[in-house]
């Protein structure tokens, strides 16, 4: 499902996570699984912004 | 004049007539004043009348050419200032007043007319900005309605081109001038906004007097503009004077070149805009991008600094429990229950000691042992004076006590009767003599009765 | 339709779409969806720009 | 069944343990088994907080 | 027996020991017998302490 | 059978001999048997003073 | 069978002797057969006595 997010769905989700772990009131297996997760959308945002950086650097002359 | 070398020769009638044409041509631009009669059109498009002031009459032709520019068109009648020159036609032998400008003699009565037109079309609010068409930021090409004799053309196609070297221009030729003008003007519109071939239209002349820029000043050219589907700009020529089509048209301009400049747009500043633009979109994307990337930066960078947090909060606390759980270790209670335990061992030694030496202050005090030897005292005392008592009374009562003073007392050793008498006894028996003290065992030797 | 734009509407919506970029409002999608979509527009300015032929037509007035 | 506990179940559990002693009034023998329960509890915090600094230090470079 | 009695219990009855003691009404063979009874008991919850202590000494840098 | 006397028996018993003796109503027979009986006693209290000393003294620092 | 009399046997038989003797009512022989008598009992008496005086103070500082 997560492949299916877009670039600033996974953000959102990313920033979720880092709030409620920035919040601290997570239990440890509950942090952790939240970090996971976080990864997973960092990774997510990472490609996608990845492969919209490729996808401009094959056109970069083009109007 | 007669160039000497052809003095001697007679004129041919033809050489006369040319002479008198060249003598004549000084009479050019001559202004006119007079009224018209017997005004004829004739088939070329040319007008032939005759110009009079009661006294003297002048033959007047205007040429179809002149008569497209004139103002107006003169009619019987009428006082006309005309402008032209005096020509000689072989020909027909005549002198003819050719016209090539017709002015009103009455300009206050024509513009009296002019401001009534003015005044109307105002009301109808054909003179308000809002009414009027925006002209295209880019035209396909440009219309040019003009006088396709004048520099007008010539103009406007190299202010555009030098703008736009790629811009088409379609030119409708029409009268500008003349009574035929407002007529033209107004079927080139028509065609314009029918064929399409345009996205503006300019109405350009080379400007001229009030007379020869009247065609602009008609309705029938003002209704022309305001029926424009496309944007009209007029650029009329340097008048003092707005003209009527001034009024109504989108855009005025004063000339040609102006007008080139106003409906076209310079092709290298659109380039460069373009340029600009995109150069601004891919800063824009690259931007984005960017700040993208910072974002992305960013929450890693929290999500690494959340991730030991995680772990020091939690460990300080394991810490602190650690801390707790050595300090609430039962230490100090095994070594106060200890402590409790040795005074416990305290108190049963004390009091077993105690027990003890109660016992035996107890024990002590019975003094037992003093007593039974006390008693044991007691009892032999008692008994030893019981029996030294009976001993004296023995004593006392014994018949030895007169033994002792010396007497002693026999007796028989088997019978144990006292021998009173020598005769109680015989010689060998025994017998026994008790003393004062102790006794004797004897045998009797000798009997003395 | 972009094809029906004139050089005018297209730089209009060109410049819509520079506007809402450098808003910055947009997510990165909808940022590139409409750099993408500027581009085109931009394409379409530049092409007007050469469609006009030099020429000049003149149409006598028929009588 | 003490290492199915959550980090933070255990946690609970010694602070439990905790309390009780600091309350002081176990016997000794009770005492010296919170003792040990509460040693028990500490070590499968301390390793579960170990498994979960390891999960999170070995991706460092990793999103 | 003695050998499974809890330090509380031992100590209980090593103070009802000492109290008959000290009441004083025991007689002599009674008062020692309590005595010897007393110093078993001192002997177990001695015995329990010094184990506590030990067990409790061996961990300092345990957990 | 004197042995298997308690302390406090023997003592009674050294107390009703001392009595009698003191009486003085006893034949002397009587009496030295009396005394020798009470001598019996007197040791017997004596010992199981001493033996109790003894075994109070022998443990204070043993426990 | 004299020696098989306790002291007060003897001391009676003695006191017998002498009450006979103090009746005067005796022969001499008689009499003095009493007096020996009574001297036996006395003596047996003195012996018991010294015999038992003797096993008393062969004892004070026995027990």
């Amino acid at each position: 499902m997560s492949q299916e997010l877009t670039y600033e769905q996974a953000l959102e989700k990313l920033d979720e996570k880092l709030k409620v772990l920035e919040d601290g009131e997570l239990s440890l297996e509950d942090a952790l699984k939240a970090v996971d997760e976080a990864r997973v959308y960092l990774k997510i945002c990472t490609e996608r912004l990845e492969a919209a950086k490729k996808k401009i650097e094959i056109r970069p002359d083009e109007p | 004049m007669i160039r000497p070398e052809e003095a001697p020769r007679p004129f041919t009638v033809t050489e006369l007539a040319n002479e008198i044409r060249r003598e004549l041509r000084p009479l050019t631009a001559v202004l006119l004043k007079g009224e018209v009669t017997g005004i004829k059109r004739g088939a070329a498009g040319h007008f032939n009348f005759t110009i009079q002031d009661g006294l003297s009459r002048l033959d007047a032709v205007l040429f179809a050419d002149d008569a497209r520019k004139v103002t107006t068109l003169p009619e019987d009648g009428q006082v006309f200032v005309f402008r032209g020159r005096i020509d000689f036609f072989g020909k027909t032998g005549r002198l003819s007043f050719i016209v090539d400008q017709i002015e009103f003699d009455d300009v206050g009565k024509l513009r009296a007319r002019l401001e009534e037109l003015k005044r109307r079309l105002d009301l109808e609010g054909a003179f308000l900005d809002s009414r009027k068409r925006r002209l295209p930021f880019l035209p396909r090409a440009v219309a040019l309605l003009t006088s396709p004799t004048g520099a007008v053309i010539h103009d406007l196609q190299e202010t555009i081109w030098e703008r736009f070297p790629n811009m088409s221009i379609v030119v409708y030729p029409v009268q500008v001038q003349g009574a035929a003008a407002p007529a033209s003007v107004a079927r080139a519109l028509r065609r314009c906004n029918v064929e399409g071939l345009a996205d503006v239209v300019v109405i350009a002349r080379g400007g001229g007097s009030f007379e020869e820029m009247f065609a602009f000043n008609t309705e029938v050219t003002a209704r022309a503009i305001l029926a424009s589907r496309l944007p009209v700009v007029t650029a009329l020529g340097h008048t003092s004077d707005r003209t009527v089509a001034d009024m109504v048209a989108d855009a005025e301009c004063r000339t040609p070149t102006e007008a080139g400049a106003r409906v076209v747009p310079k092709k290298a500043d659109l380039m460069l805009r373009l340029a600009e633009r995109e150069r601004r979109l891919s800063r824009e994307r690259d931007r984005r991008l960017a700040r993208e990337v910072e974002r992305l930066q960013a929450r890693r960078e929290r999500l690494m600094q959340v991730m030991p947090n995680l772990v020091r909060s939690r460990s300080e606390r394991l810490v602190r429990a650690r801390a707790d759980l050595a300090r609430l270790s039962p230490v100090q209670q095994v070594a106060r229950r200890l402590e409790a335990l040795l005074e416990r061992g305290r108190r049963v030694d004390a009091a077993a000691a105690a027990r003890l030496a109660r016992s035996r202050n107890l024990f002590a005090s019975r003094r037992a042992s003093d007593r039974l030897d006390r008693a044991l005292a007691a009892r032999f005392g008692a008994a030893v004076r019981g029996l030294e008592h009976r001993r004296s009374r023995l004593v006392a009562l014994s018949p030895d006590s007169v033994l002792s003073r010396g007497y002693s007392i026999t007796q028989d050793a088997a019978s144990g009767a006292v021998v009173r008498s020598a005769a109680d006894t015989a010689r060998g028996r025994n017998v026994r003599i008790r003393l004062g003290s102790g006794r004797l065992g004897a045998q009797v030797e000798e009997v003395e009765p």
